[in-house]
């Protein structure tokens, strides 16, 4: 077998091991580290499919950005890390029939399927080309991400204002005293 | 690079999406039911590249169409976080079998 | 001169020629490459911290009118050598309550996420392990695995000091992260590439260094950098009078060693950064590039060091508010001067 | 290219391993003899009290919010800063509005006085 095949396997390993960890683990601050991990080996795949920019914006975005926000959000909500309480619902069973069922059927159609290959080279992935690309034949869309991030700032703003947010050890249904006066006393 | 292909690629990222399925639907915790959907965004991103790398390797489209999957993705998670919260504070839990002010 | 170019070329071709004649083919050459320029670049990262320490109290000891270090060796030299193996002696004290892998995963990954970053470090002329051409996107990339790195030891150790230590250090880092971030764009629309071999090629008469053309970038990136650090002023998040030690509140021997280690290390790693992205990188006169590259980096350590020795630590309030409120729209000024510099300048 | 990052794959293996091996070293060396009292949580000498999640602040958990956003807007900069010089005042005046788009975001942030650590 050769180098880029191991390396593959390996990281499809690493990849699918982490991810059933991800749905299984009893604790969710764990599935969130098996996450980090299942990102880190999806931004390998990047690496080896020849988008080096993509593998960086990967491991910026979903290990520095999403699953710290994940942690922080089981941080704030953290009794339910409390292994006693049950993870999973009644639908283990539905579930695991339906996912199989829809493996089967998207690999047999995947193997069924013939791809139009192309040999082409690559132009190098370092980002320039991404780059020209947005400015030129995607500007619409790379506008509307800058709305679409504006939207869900101003979401998150509006949702988890410091009025409407208590701290998790205050009791429900007391207002937080203003800051003024929390000042003055 | 004999033996891997496009079809091996495509593979991994259908069996990611089905853990992610299958995650998403048996998850009773909130959180857990988001990590699920962000490892369903993966495999779908894993597909948008490798069809760039092995389909139109001459343009790179399938990697700038990631890289918008990927922030939709980060925009999807922190208004859903933000919402997980609000459901916290709301519930004093975030089971989401549970959360069913949505019914009536 | 005393280049090492030469040495390192020998050094691969032996290598190469040596697995070759074992037969075995040019992956396992490039794979035994790797590893021993992995191994020079740790045993060289383990001296540098060694150095480091000595330095840093030798410093500080200095700028409080002590002598610091004295007994161990000339100067105290060899003190921290003394530490080490101190340290390595200490009793690994497991609290009982502790989430077990999670608390002894946390120091691999910080530690090794602070040593990965020197993939793509030049060293010197031909000092590079490879010049990947993402090179300061991985950088910056690879160093985010330091805020997972410390949210694991926080949360894992079952204690208050250290998930508040922690959770308070990964609010910093991250929202330093932003200018620190914003400040090197700046520098990538000058050099129109991201890998650190050809950010150095293009800067090497005195004139061309970007520290010209960016002095304002410079300054976004020395204050976040040093945030990033957790270094004074920023150093909250292991603020002893009110935090006891942070998030290595419960680690003790060599786990806390690699904390400690990543730490020096990565204070080390932002000021190779800012000599590449700044100061012309190994550019310079005379000495070789090595040497140029060492003194350039070790002056920016310093300026690090009598940071902590000239401002009192910010509170809280004070740390997120400079981040959101100053640093955040001075970066953004930064990346539209520098649109317009390059449009005028280029018309 | 791609076989540049298996030096990344070499550091991360070797960085793991030379923690595994200090470590291993360190526990052959070091004495030890756990006792309840050592193993309890330290907290400056009194008895540990409560659990250790207490009163979190949710707003940490706001500046991350707000982190993501930006964080994904410098990835979105990235391509657009190497490519800047070779597409001219057009792409200035794009990322500009990209930029005025999310800076009316941290303005927004900042009035309704998020970003305010009371």
């Amino acid at each position: 077998m050769d180098t880029f095949s191991l390396a593959f396997y390996a990281l499809a390993f690493l990849i699918i091991a982490a991810a059933i960890f991800v749905v299984t683990s009893k604790n969710i601050f764990h599935s969130a580290i098996y996450l980090i991990l299942a990102l880190f080996g999806v931004a390998g795949i990047y690496v080896l499919l020849q988008a080096p920019f993509l593998a960086a914006a990967q491991v910026l975005i979903y290990v520095g950005a999403v699953s710290m926000l994940m942690i922080f959000a089981i941080m704030l909500t953290a009794r339910i890390a409390d292994d006693s309480i049950r993870h999973t619902n009644e639908q283990v069973g539905t579930g695991l029939l339906v996912s199989l069922g829809l493996l089967a059927v998207i690999v047999y159609s995947l193997w069924q399927t013939p791809f139009p290959i192309s040999a082409a080279p690559m132009p190098e992935g370092a980002g320039g080309t991404i780059g020209r690309l947005l400015l030129t034949q995607f500007v619409l869309p790379f506008e509307i991400v800058s709305v679409l991030l504006l939207g869900a700032l101003i979401g998150a703003v509006v949702i988890a204002q410091k009025d409407k947010v208590r701290g998790v050890s205050e009791p429900p249904n007391t207002p937080l005293p203003k800051p003024a006066e929390k000042v003055a006393g | 690079m004999a033996g891997i292909g496009l079809t091996h690629y495509l593979t991994l990222s259908a069996v990611v999406f089905c853990i992610g399925v299958f995650g998403m639907l048996t998850r009773r915790n909130a959180i857990g039911v988001l990590m699920s959907i962000e490892l369903m965004f993966n495999a779908v991103n894993i597909t948008l590249v490798a069809f760039a790398r092995y389909v139109t390797p001459a343009t790179v489209t399938g990697q700038v169409v990631a890289i918008f999957t990927i922030a939709v993705a980060a925009a999807e998670a922190t208004v859903a976080l933000a919402i997980v919260l609000l459901i916290y504070q709301h519930y004093r839990g975030i089971d989401v079998d549970r959360v069913n002010f949505m019914k009536w | 001169m005393l280049e090492l170019d030469k040495l390192v070329k020998i050094i691969g071709d032996g290598i190469d020629a040596g697995i070759s004649a074992l037969g075995l083919g040019p992956a396992w050459v490039v794979l035994v490459q790797l590893i021993v320029a992995a191994a020079v670049v740790l045993i060289f990262a383990s001296l540098v911290v060694l150095f480091l320490v000595w330095w840093e109290r030798k410093v500080s000891a200095r700028f409080q009118m002590r002598l610091g270090p004295m007994r161990v060796g000339w100067q105290g030299t060899i003190q921290t050598i003394a530490d080490a193996l101190k340290l390595l002696q200490k009793e690994l004290i497991t609290p009982a309550n502790v989430d077990r892998g999670i608390y002894f995963w946390a120091p691999v990954v910080t530690f090794v996420a602070a040593l990965a970053v020197y993939v793509t470090i030049p060293f010197g002329k031909g000092l590079i392990v490879r010049d990947l051409n993402i090179g300061i996107l991985y950088i910056l990339s690879i160093t985010t695995f330091t805020v997972i790195g410390l949210l694991m030891a926080g949360w894992s150790s079952n204690n208050k000091y250290a998930l508040l230590g922690g959770f308070r250090s990964a609010a910093q880092v991250v929202s330093y992260e932003v200018p620190m971030a914003l400040a090197v764009v700046g520098v990538i629309m000058l050099t129109q590439t991201l890998s650190m071999g050809e950010i150095v090629a293009q800067q090497q008469k005195f004139y061309q260094w970007y520290i010209w053309r960016q002095p304002l970038g410079f300054l976004i990136y020395l204050v976040a950098a040093t945030a990033e650090c957790n270094r004074t002023p920023f150093d909250l998040p292991e603020a002893d009078s009110e935090l006891v030690a942070g998030f290595v509140t419960e680690y003790s021997g060599m786990k806390f060693a690699m904390f400690f280690l990543a730490e020096f290390l990565n204070m080390f790693t932002v000021a190779a950064v800012a000599t590449t992205l700044f100061f012309g990188g190994w550019n310079g006169p005379v000495l070789p590039s090595w040497a140029w590259f060492m003194i350039k980096t070790l002056l920016g350590v310093f300026v690090l060091m009598w940071f902590r020795w000239t401002y009192p630590r910010l509170r809280v309030d004070q740390l997120m508010s400079f981040a959101w409120k100053f640093l955040l729209p001075l970066a953004f000024i930064n990346i539209v001067l520098t649109g317009l510099g390059i449009y005028i300048f280029k018309s | 290219m791609v076989s540049d990052f298996a030096a990344v794959a070499v550091f991360l293996g070797l960085g793991v391993g030379f923690v595994l091996i200090t470590f291993l070293l360190a526990k052959l060396i070091s004495p030890s003899a756990p006792n309840p009292i050592k193993q309890s949580t330290y907290e400056c000498g009194e008895s540990p009290f409560g659990p250790a999640w207490i009163q979190f602040n949710v707003r940490f958990y706001i500046f991350a919010l707000i982190f993501v956003v930006f964080d994904v807007e410098t990835v979105f900069l990235f391509p657009w800063a190497i490519a800047y010089q070779s597409l001219g005042l057009f792409a200035f005046v794009e990322m500009l509005v990209f930029i005025a788009i999310l800076i009316f975001g941290l303005a927004y942030a900042w009035r309704k006085g998020v970003l305010k650590w009371y």
